[in-house]
């Protein structure tokens, strides 16, 4: 299944990219994205950041669903 | 797809006093309000290592964070007896002394609307999906972070 | 004689959303400034047995009321670290809709000015001797008491 | 001795004046004053008002001084 993740600010910065299409194996959860994603960007891994999937922050690993939308959102600034 | 579910609250640029004074007199038609709050955030001129910032760049998830402001909206309505409430936030270059930020609450009685406004500041430090790109004089930047 | 010593707070009439404005622009050169908390009271058109309030006039012992504002700046810039604060009330007729209290605090960081700002709010309400005539559609009035 | 008594609000409305002068004896202080008073507007009774000597808010028996401004505040409605 093909997954939206989307990056912004800092993450955005460093992997040189604001969004791209990642193709998964369906039945995959955000951390197996994730895998995915530290193995093909290792700066990640100095960056802080949270995860939303379709607009829903979550600490926990959740199931992903065709088409949806994963964000990897560094730390909030509004004010 | 949510632009039409939810309220705009992004401005683009900073907002100014002459926004925050055409709403104050909108709200005099509406004579059951006693006490209005405003909380206004202001762009600061820090100095960081022998640098200061000239302006933020303000980005946004913005899909989420529509969402995310109209679930501090809906909520702050629960939790405080409110007649009226009005949040902006910028985006793109806020110099500094430019304003980023105007949350206005409005009740008949000012606990309520004092309680509010600090409830909906706090909730959107923490909870609105908002990034900073302080910039310096030498083009240099560096991203702002919440405290 | 106190005329000399202390700032006028007292403005004739209603404080206009244009007065407001133009108090927040004057702090745009302020950069070190990153919050500001604005108070702003109102006149409500209550109903007080089937008669409606059209209007507050104000008055006040002033000597003492601007002996009591001062010392209610002094304390408020004592206990909280702030970098400005205005404060401006109302004399005479003041109607419903129209704003009589605007409180207004600056600081670097948004507690300061939020604590500052609800302290003075409280102060003024309890200890500045104001008074307001709440006048009806009849012409006939009853004193307001703050709670 | 002279002391200044100014009315306000409520309580000028109800004896009628704004203001005006009290002969009192020397050394007289604040509980004479207001003993004189409730004589001379015995509807002042009926109101509730604190006592300001000299533009501060005292609610001890205060001695009062040649003339001394006493203030008959009823209660406020600032803001």
């Amino acid at each position: 299944m093909k997954v939206h993740v989307v990056y912004f600010a800092q993450v955005a910065e460093k992997i040189g990219l604001s969004k791209e299409e990642i193709e998964l194996p369906d039945g995959s959860n955000s951390t197996d994205l994730l895998t995915v994603l530290y193995n093909k960007y290792p700066m990640l891994r100095d960056l802080t950041f949270k995860v939303a999937v379709d607009h829903e922050l979550s600490n926990r690993q959740l199931a992903l669903k065709p088409d949806c939308e994963v964000a990897l959102l560094p730390p909030f600034a509004g004010g | 797809m949510t632009e039409t579910k939810y309220k705009n609250v992004f401005v683009e640029g900073p907002i100014t006093p002459e926004k925050i004074a055409t709403s104050i007199a909108h709200h005099q038609v509406k004579t059951q309000i006693g006490a209005h709050d405003i909380f206004l955030g202001q762009v600061r001129a820090d100095e960081i290592e022998g640098k200061t910032v000239q302006a933020i760049d303000y980005s946004a998830y913005e899909d989420m964070a529509l969402k995310v402001f109209h679930e501090i909206r809906e909520s702050a309505f629960d939790k405080f007896d409110l007649t009226c409430m009005h949040i902006y936030h910028s985006k793109g270059i806020v110099k500094s002394g430019e304003i980023c930020l105007f949350v206005f609450t409005s009740s008949a009685h000012r606990k309520e609307a004092m309680d509010a406004c600090r409830y909906i500041v706090e909730e959107i430090k923490e909870k609105a999906p908002v990034f900073g790109k302080e910039l310096f004089e030498d083009d240099s930047h560096q991203w702002k972070v919440n405290k």
